[in-house]
């Protein structure tokens, strides 16, 4: 058996699980490698492309601003030209993209993959071509890149799912809401929190549906589940804060007790709602100001110091750990929006002036 | 004169008039086939809880069908409405900004603004003659783009927790589905007993004949297509109280299944032809369907491809029954 | 083309085990919508004769033909072309057999050229199914020239005027070397030369054998040119007989099922005030500085060529087209001048159009909505319709002009051509205007219909209301018109008296050629 | 000749020319608007005018390209399909199980994939010729169906393109990437088709009047068949196609290209009520909405503003011309 530190917590996989998971596999054997990348050294200052999610929500625009804010930190004589692809959160958007950007020759590309099989050719033509690629946030199929900055997901979705199973004491009826079907991150942490729901005989998962990252899509689906399991339900296993926001919105509507639920994030909107009817969860954390250890590892790699294959934010971003409602008064942000997802490394001026925040009370 | 005695008398053949009977309540007869299936797979389906969730969510998607419903009425079609919902929820957001005495200048400015999306529709496709379809589905970008340009990818501002209310039932009445039905029950008079319905008809069966008619068809088509992005804002609204949060991918899907409903209701594409009535049944499949799904616990892809197959067997109805006629 | 013919000379070689007749329709029923629209019809043709096929609106005459081709299927009877079968067969079957069909409502496609309409599903082609475009274009224009019709092969034909595209249907069918055709009413938009040109045609078809079933309300055609005539009525034949056995009042009797007084009525009237001047006006279409004046109570006739500009003419005063220059209007009522139809209704005109299926009907709606269209502000209280007041009006319309329908909400595609006109024509009667425009008014109407029709011009006159009317059936004009202006390329050739019009001067003004300095 | 044909000859030399120039005015604007595009990204851009770039525009064209020739034949027809977006996500699934990274698997998964794409279109022309259904209601449910059967088949990444495969995608002859060249290829035959064969003639036929078609004696069920196969058939091409971009089979690519191609084939001036098309339009079509996307990238565009840029070229490309009514 193999122990990992991801998402700030512990977890025991056991040999099969490994086995099972290709995901496992590579994150583990990556996090001891390292990438020589003294072909890829050269003079500064350089020009990096950056293939983004695009700025179609608040966790991505974020994570954007950070990078603007990171590369005009660093300075011209660092980062001369910084080029941005907007994928509008498709791959189909992506893939041409990409090409564009790589048609203008950066030193190094940072992309957030849209699709774990639509980037991987681009990305090992990108390295064919001599532009080392930094993935950032998620994953691709090929291992031809030189490194990812991340957590391991399917630990993620353990840790939550053991969550549950600890505040339930092994025994109860569980709901699952994953996020896109499809989308690595989200299948990711599917498979992590069934493996330990399989681990729990006592367990009964009533239905498992995709909430599609969406709070709408989320509450309509809640809605259904409550008219059917009623307050038959025990525990409630979430792929992301905005689903969350919609389950507990349901529950307020049909006046039923909040159930434990295992999956929120640091996002401004879900830590509110939860403080005003205290509710029991844990929380994991993907910071977008992880972006900025991306472009970190651009750097260093155009330096040609040899770096790891998988870099964990976690404990590198300060309060990027994952937490409970006890915690959860400490993280809230009166004056932040709703839709700003922390931890936030960029100054608050700067989120201010973005429109994310009102200065004058904070 | 014989002729017409033996129609009025109802002596006509059985044949014919079943189908006749199959094309103007088909819709009913696959809904009430549904309704039937529920019963016996999910009987969930007809708790007063459920039946008010569903008549609430089925709200959401009725209202714009209505909008819908018209403009596919006068030969056009708006595929702008998912950007309406998002332009509405930020602006709930931007101008309500968290306080409930500005829930009413918020709806105002939404709908000032959905206004003038309807406004640019219309005028893309009666003064500069783009297809609809093409039309509406630039202004689509553009909104989507403007009001991305404006919140600079995030809005400031928080939804006024009044819109909630949106949310409350009242044994299986709620103030969406009152929305829904009342408007409905609005337009369906207006299309069927004023001037204006009929000119609404008229122009959708014959664009060239109704201007010389003396009927302002540009005027006529131009307020269609307003009137549909109003109702995709009061749709967003209600949305946007719903989820009580700003989502960007608020009502994604509602503007084909709006289309489905209403040609599922039979309302034709060629225009000229269909009503709310069938809408509202088209609405009600829709909407039943998916949440028998999840009552039932299946896939999404499942899902997918019931919901296709649906539409295609309630479109069958029809076409069987008005062939060879 | 039709040398390529086979066996017509010799009928029984071709088809053997055959009676003298080429076509037997034999009991045919066939009901609509639980409306009998034939009962137990029977048709015998025989090869090289024409049959002529009458009856009054709605009488059945197009659906028997399209029986025949293919279109719907019969309820009941049997087909028999040539010695063989053919009620179970397909429109290309029948195409391919040898018959071929000018249907009533103009069947072309209007973004294509004039050569590929006439060879559409007949296309001259090398193998693997490509085009022969050299052939394509000579045989469409030897067939054209033959037929005396000069057009441009590659114009689409959405860019003809409904008469040019007559003509095109009538090349169309004779390209497909028929023995036997089916002309539905295909003079109803033509006029003097085209006419002519028509019945030439027949006659050289008859000449080498070919079988002509002619459908017609124009009765002097039918007495022209037919050598049987059939008759129907109600979707029953109520006569089948030899021409010469035949005269005008009783072939009349045996559509109508009574004695008609087939005069044009006269009626005594003095010319009203002046009610509308139109000065130099002149379109971007072809028609260029025209005036006129209309008086009260008068019948301003138009008369022209096919092509005269006459439709462009009423469209222009109707407020329809833009003017480009000149301008029209209407005296007594603040002078008004008006830029759009709905102004032009306000300032107490109508426009009866030509094509009625574009311009005038909408064929998916009910008789109802069709006929209170135009006048919807009056049957409304704050806009919601008076239902009371609106059944009245559709009573008093359906009485009026006897139309024939199942339902004040039938839909209005579901009646037959001329009842559909004869809907446009109420509908713009209670408008009650004062000047009301009829293009082609009694198109495709019958004997029956076409005189109420002119009954009601006289009452409208003897209300004052003046009316202009476009019509290419000469005698229609000179019995109707108090005065006749003749259109002739775009502008007005000059202006007849009724007592000095007569129909060999209105066609030479008509035709005048006055382009001899044009550039060809 | 009677008076009025001597009438009509004089007037219909020019009217003619006048009705071309009417018909295509559109498409020149477009090109028009290519070539403003060209010169901004020329002037604003060292790196636009390269060849490496334009190679990149060019094969990307042919992505959208040829799903908009297939898409085009359609709406001539007065129909519509809007499943190929799914279809293409359904093919390249299949393509890459079927392939499985296995040089020997290239041939079958090709004719896979092909043998799909005519399934599809069949079904389609089915429940079109003999159910009456609508197109749009059709091909609709056909997008909710597919993408349903794409998700069964598998919602994460399968499969694997032979090496072959993957370097087909990176192919040139001369400066030209292969995959380009095949699109302009395609482009030349769908022309061809159009204008010299009778299918394409039954095309316009159908489109412009579909009861003239059927009392003409047209094969309209037949006809109607062929070109949804044809559409069908171009989706299938492309998922092969970017099977060979991706090299492994994701199911998170195809949604959206059903919008994105009638954009481009109305932009080209065909006519969504059928009857009228025009093959260099839909290039045109094609081109600008590639190069847009593409400036955007090179010229850095702020991140903001670009939906706004996009949403403004493509309403002021459809409403800078009139487009002629029905
Ligand atoms: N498709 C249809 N559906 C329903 N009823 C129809 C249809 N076609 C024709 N009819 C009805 O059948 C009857 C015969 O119509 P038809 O068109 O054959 O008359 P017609 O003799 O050609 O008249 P006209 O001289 O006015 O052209 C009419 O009562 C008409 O309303
Ligand atoms: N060479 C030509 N080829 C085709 N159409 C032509 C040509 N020259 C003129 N036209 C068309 O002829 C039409 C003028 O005919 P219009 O319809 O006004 O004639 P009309 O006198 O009303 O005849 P009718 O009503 O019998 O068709 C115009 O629409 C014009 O565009
Ligand atoms: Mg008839
Ligand atoms: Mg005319």
């Amino acid at each position: 058996a193999q122990d990992d530190m991801a998402g700030g917590m512990s977890f025991e996989f056991t040999d099969e699980q490994i086995e099972a998971s290709p995901y496992l596999q590579s994150v583990l054997s990556r996090l001891d490698e390292t990438y020589d990348t003294s072909d890829f050294a050269k003079e500064g200052p350089y020009r990096i492309a950056f293939a983004a999610q695009g700025t179609s929500n608040a966790w991505s625009a974020l994570m954007d601003a950070h990078a603007y804010w990171y590369v005009e930190h660093l300075g011209e004589e660092v980062v001369s030209e910084f080029m941005y692809g907007d994928a509008q959160r498709s791959a189909d958007i992506q893939v041409p993209q990409v090409e564009d950007l790589l048609a203008q020759e950066p030193d190094a590309m940072i992309l957030v993959p849209m699709g774990a099989a639509a980037l991987s050719a681009p990305v090992e033509r990108a390295m064919m071509q001599g532009v080392p690629v930094v993935l950032c946030a998620s994953a691709v199929e090929t291992d031809n890149f030189v490194t990812e900055v991340g957590t391991n997901l399917w630990t993620v979705g353990a840790n939550l799912a053991q969550w549950i199973v600890d505040q339930l004491d092994g025994e109860g009826n569980v709901l699952v809401m994953v996020g896109v079907p499809g989308v690595t991150t989200s299948d990711v942490m599917e498979e992590g929190a069934q493996a330990v729901f399989d681990a729990n005989p006592g367990i009964n998962i009533l239905d498992k549906q995709p909430g599609f990252w969406s709070t709408a899509e989320a509450k309509t689906i809640m809605e259904t589940w409550l008219t059917q399991h009623g307050d038959n339900v025990d525990a409630i296993w979430s792929g992301g804060a905005q689903m969350s926001q919609g389950i507990i919105s349901a529950y307020l509507d049909a006046g039923l007790d909040i159930p434990p639920i295992g999956g929120g994030e640091w996002q401004n909107g879900f830590l509110r709602l939860a403080l005003e009817h205290d509710i029991d969860y844990l929380a994991w954390q993907y910071p977008n100001a992880m972006i900025t250890l991306c472009i970190d590892a651009a750097l260093q790699i155009l330096a040609g110091e040899p770096i790891p294959r998988f870099i964990d934010f976690s404990g590198v971003i300060p309060n990027s750990e994952p937490f409970t409602d006890e915690q959860g008064a400490e993280y809230f942000r009166e004056e932040w929006s709703d839709d700003v997802h922390g931890p936030i490394t960029m100054p608050d001026e700067k989120l201010a002036e973005l429109g994310f925040a009102t200065m004058d009370d904070g | 004169m014989k002729l017409i005695q033996t129609y009025e008398t109802g002596a006509g053949s059985s044949p014919w008039r079943l189908r006749k009977f199959v094309a103007d309540y088909g819709v009913y007869i696959a809904l009430a086939i549904l309704l039937l299936a529920g019963a016996l797979l999910t009987p969930k389906l007809y708790a007063v809880d459920t039946i008010a969730v569903v008549m609430r969510q089925a709200s959401q998607l009725g209202i714009v069908a209505i909008g819908q419903t018209l403009i596919l009425l006068v030969a056009g079609l708006d595929l702008s409405v998912s950007g309406v919902f998002i332009m509405t929820s930020v602006v709930m957001a931007e101008v309500g900004n968290g306080r409930d005495e500005m829930v009413i200048p918020a709806i105002a400015t939404a709908l000032a603004l959905g206004g003038i999306v309807g406004l640019g529709n219309g005028w893309l496709v009666t003064k500069r003659r783009v297809p609809p379809f093409v039309a509406t589905l630039g202004m689509l970008v553009l909104v989507k783009g403007a009001t991305q340009a404006y919140t600079r990818g995030v809005p400031g501002g928080f939804v006024p927790e009044i819109l909630g209310i949106v949310n409350r039932s009242w044994s299986f009445l709620s103030i969406p589905l009152i929305l829904w039905l009342g408007l409905s029950a609005i337009f369906i008079f207006v299309l069927r007993g004023t001037a204006y319905g009929r000119r609404v008809y008229a122009v959708g069966s014959n664009i060239e004949a109704a201007r010389l008619s003396g009927i302002p068809v540009d005027a006529i088509r131009i307020s269609i297509y307003v009137l549909g992005s109003l109702f995709a804002v009061i749709s967003g609204i209600v949305l946007t109280g719903y989820v009580l949060y700003v989502d960007r991918f608020i009502g994604s899907g509602l503007d084909l299944d709006s289309i489905a409903a209403a040609v599922v209701g039979g309302t034709a594409f060629t225009g000229g032809r269909g009503g709310l009535l069938g809408t509202i049944a088209g609405v009600l499949i829709i909407q039943i369907l998916s949440t028998m799904v999840v009552l039932l616990g299946l896939d999404v892809e499942v899902q997918f491809i019931i919901k296709g197959l649906v539409i295609l067997g309630a479109v069958t109805l029809y076409s069987v029954a008005n062939a060879d006629s | 083309m039709q040398t390529e013919r086979s066996g017509i000379g010799a009928p029984d070689a071709a088809f053997p085990n055959m009676s003298e007749y080429i076509l037997e329709m034999l009991n045919i029923s066939k009901s609509f919508a639980g409306v009998e629209a034939l009962k137990d019809v029977t048709l015998r043709c025989k090869p090289g004769l024409v049959y002529g096929l009458v009856g009054e609106n709605g009488a059945g005459k197009s659906t028997l033909m399209k029986i025949l081709a293919g279109a719907y299927r019969a309820d009941a009877g049997e087909i028999v072309f040539k010695g063989q079968r053919r009620d179970q067969a397909t429109t290309a079957d029948i195409i391919n057999s040898g018959i071929s069909i000018i249907y009533q409502e103009l069947a072309l496609v209007p973004q294509m050229s004039v050569a590929d309409n006439i060879f559409l599903g007949r296309e001259p082609r090398h193998p693997l199914g490509i085009l022969n475009l050299k052939q394509l274009y000579t045989r469409a224009g030897d067939l054209l020239a033959r037929l005396g019709i000069t057009l441009d092969l590659r114009l689409p034909v959405s860019e003809l005027t409904i008469a040019q595209q007559q003509l095109v249907e009538i090349a169309k069918a004779l390209s497909q070397n028929a023995d036997l055709i089916v002309m539905d009413e295909p003079s109803a938009i033509l006029a003097g030369d085209e006419l002519d040109q028509l019945f030439s045609i027949i006659a050289n078809l008859i000449e080498q054998g070919v079988t002509i079933i002619y459908i017609s309300h124009r009765l002097e055609e039918v007495f022209r040119i037919a050598d049987e005539v059939t008759v129907l009525k109600d979707g029953e034949v109520v006569a089948a007989r030899p021409l010469a056995a035949l005269d005008r009042p009783t072939l009349v009797e045996l559509m109508v099922g009574r004695s008609l007084d087939e005069i044009f009525p006269q009626t005594q009237r003095e010319r009203g005030e002046l009610l509308l001047v139109a000065e130099n006006i002149a379109t971007d279409t072809i028609l260029q500085d025209v005036s006129l004046e209309v008086y009260a109570g008068e019948i301003l006739g138009i008369a022209g060529m096919v092509g005269s500009g006459r439709t462009e003419l009423a469209r222009a005063l109707f407020g329809a087209d833009a003017l480009t220059s000149g301008h029209i209007k209407r005296i007594g009522k603040d002078d008004a001048a008006w830029s759009s139809p709905a102004q032009a209704i306000r300032a107490g005109l109508a426009l009866v159009p030509e094509d009625r299926k574009r311009h005038g009907l909408f064929t998916a709606l009910s008789v109802r909505i069709n006929l209170t269209l135009p006048i919807l502000s009056r049957l409304t209280r704050l806009g919601i319709v008076r239902r009371k007041a609106e059944e009245r009006v559709v009573q008093a319309a359906r009485e009026r002009l006897s139309i024939v329908m199942s339902a004040p909400d039938q839909e209005t595609q579901f009646l037959s051509g001329g009842n559909q006109q004869k809907v446009v024509l109420a509908k713009w009667l209670e408008t009650a205007p004062d000047i009301i425009i009829l293009d082609e008014p009694t198109r495709g109407v019958d004997v029956g219909a076409k005189f109420e029709i002119y009954k009601l011009m006289r009452q409208l006159n003897d209300r004052g209301i003046a009316i202009i009317m476009i019509s290419s059936e000469l005698p229609e004009i000179i019995g109707m018109s108090d005065r006749i202006l003749v259109m002739n390329d775009g502008r007005v050739a000059g202006e007849l008296t009724r007592e000095e019009a007569g129909e060999a001067r209105i066609i030479e003004m008509a035709t005048r050629s006055e382009r001899a300095h044009k550039p060809a | 000749m009677n008076s009025a044909a001597a009438f009509f000859k004089a007037k219909s030399e020019g009217r003619a020319r006048a009705v071309f120039l009417r018909r295509n005015g559109p498409i020149l604007m477009v090109y028009a608007f290519i070539l403003l595009l060209v010169v901004i990204g020329i002037t604003q851009s060292e790196r636009f005018f390269t060849e490496r770039n334009l190679a990149n525009v060019a094969r990307q064209s042919a992505f959208l390209g040829i799903v908009a020739l297939g898409q085009m034949l359609v709406i001539l027809t007065a129909g519509i399909d809007l499943s190929v977006g799914s279809l293409v996500k359904v093919s390249i699934l299949v393509s890459a199980i079927v392939m499985n990274g296995e040089s020997a698997n290239v041939l079958p998964a090709i004719l896979a994939t092909l043998a799909l794409g005519v399934i599809v279109g069949l079904i389609h022309g089915f429940l079109i010729n003999e159910l009456r259904i609508a197109p749009f209601i059709v091909t609709l449910a056909s997008l909710v169906i597919l993408r349903g059967i794409g998700l069964t088949i598998s919602s994460s990444p399968v499969g694997k393109a032979s090496r072959e495969v993957m370097m087909f995608y990176v192919k040139k002859v001369g400066p030209v990437p292969i995959i380009a060249l095949m699109f302009f290829a395609l482009v030349i035959v769908t022309l061809l088709l159009l204008r010299y064969t009778v299918f394409g003639k039954y095309l316009y036929a159908i489109g412009g009047n579909t009861e003239v078609a059927r009392l003409s004696g047209l094969p309209v069920k037949k006809t109607r068949y062929g070109v949804y196969v044809l559409c069908s058939l171009s989706a299938a091409v492309t998922g092969l196609l970017w099977l060979s971009r991706m090299g492994v089979g994701d199911p998170a690519i195809g949604d959206g290209i059903e919008l994105q191609t009638i954009t481009a084939v109305i932009i080209g001036g065909t006519s969504l009520f059928g009857g009228r098309a025009s093959v260099l339009g839909t290039l045109g079509g094609v081109l600008l909405l590639g190069i847009t996307a593409n400036l955007l990238v090179m010229l850095g565009v702020n991140q903001f503003i670009q939906g706004l840029i996009q949403g403004v070229i493509i309403v002021a490309a459809v409403a800078l011309y009139k487009q002629e009514g029905d």
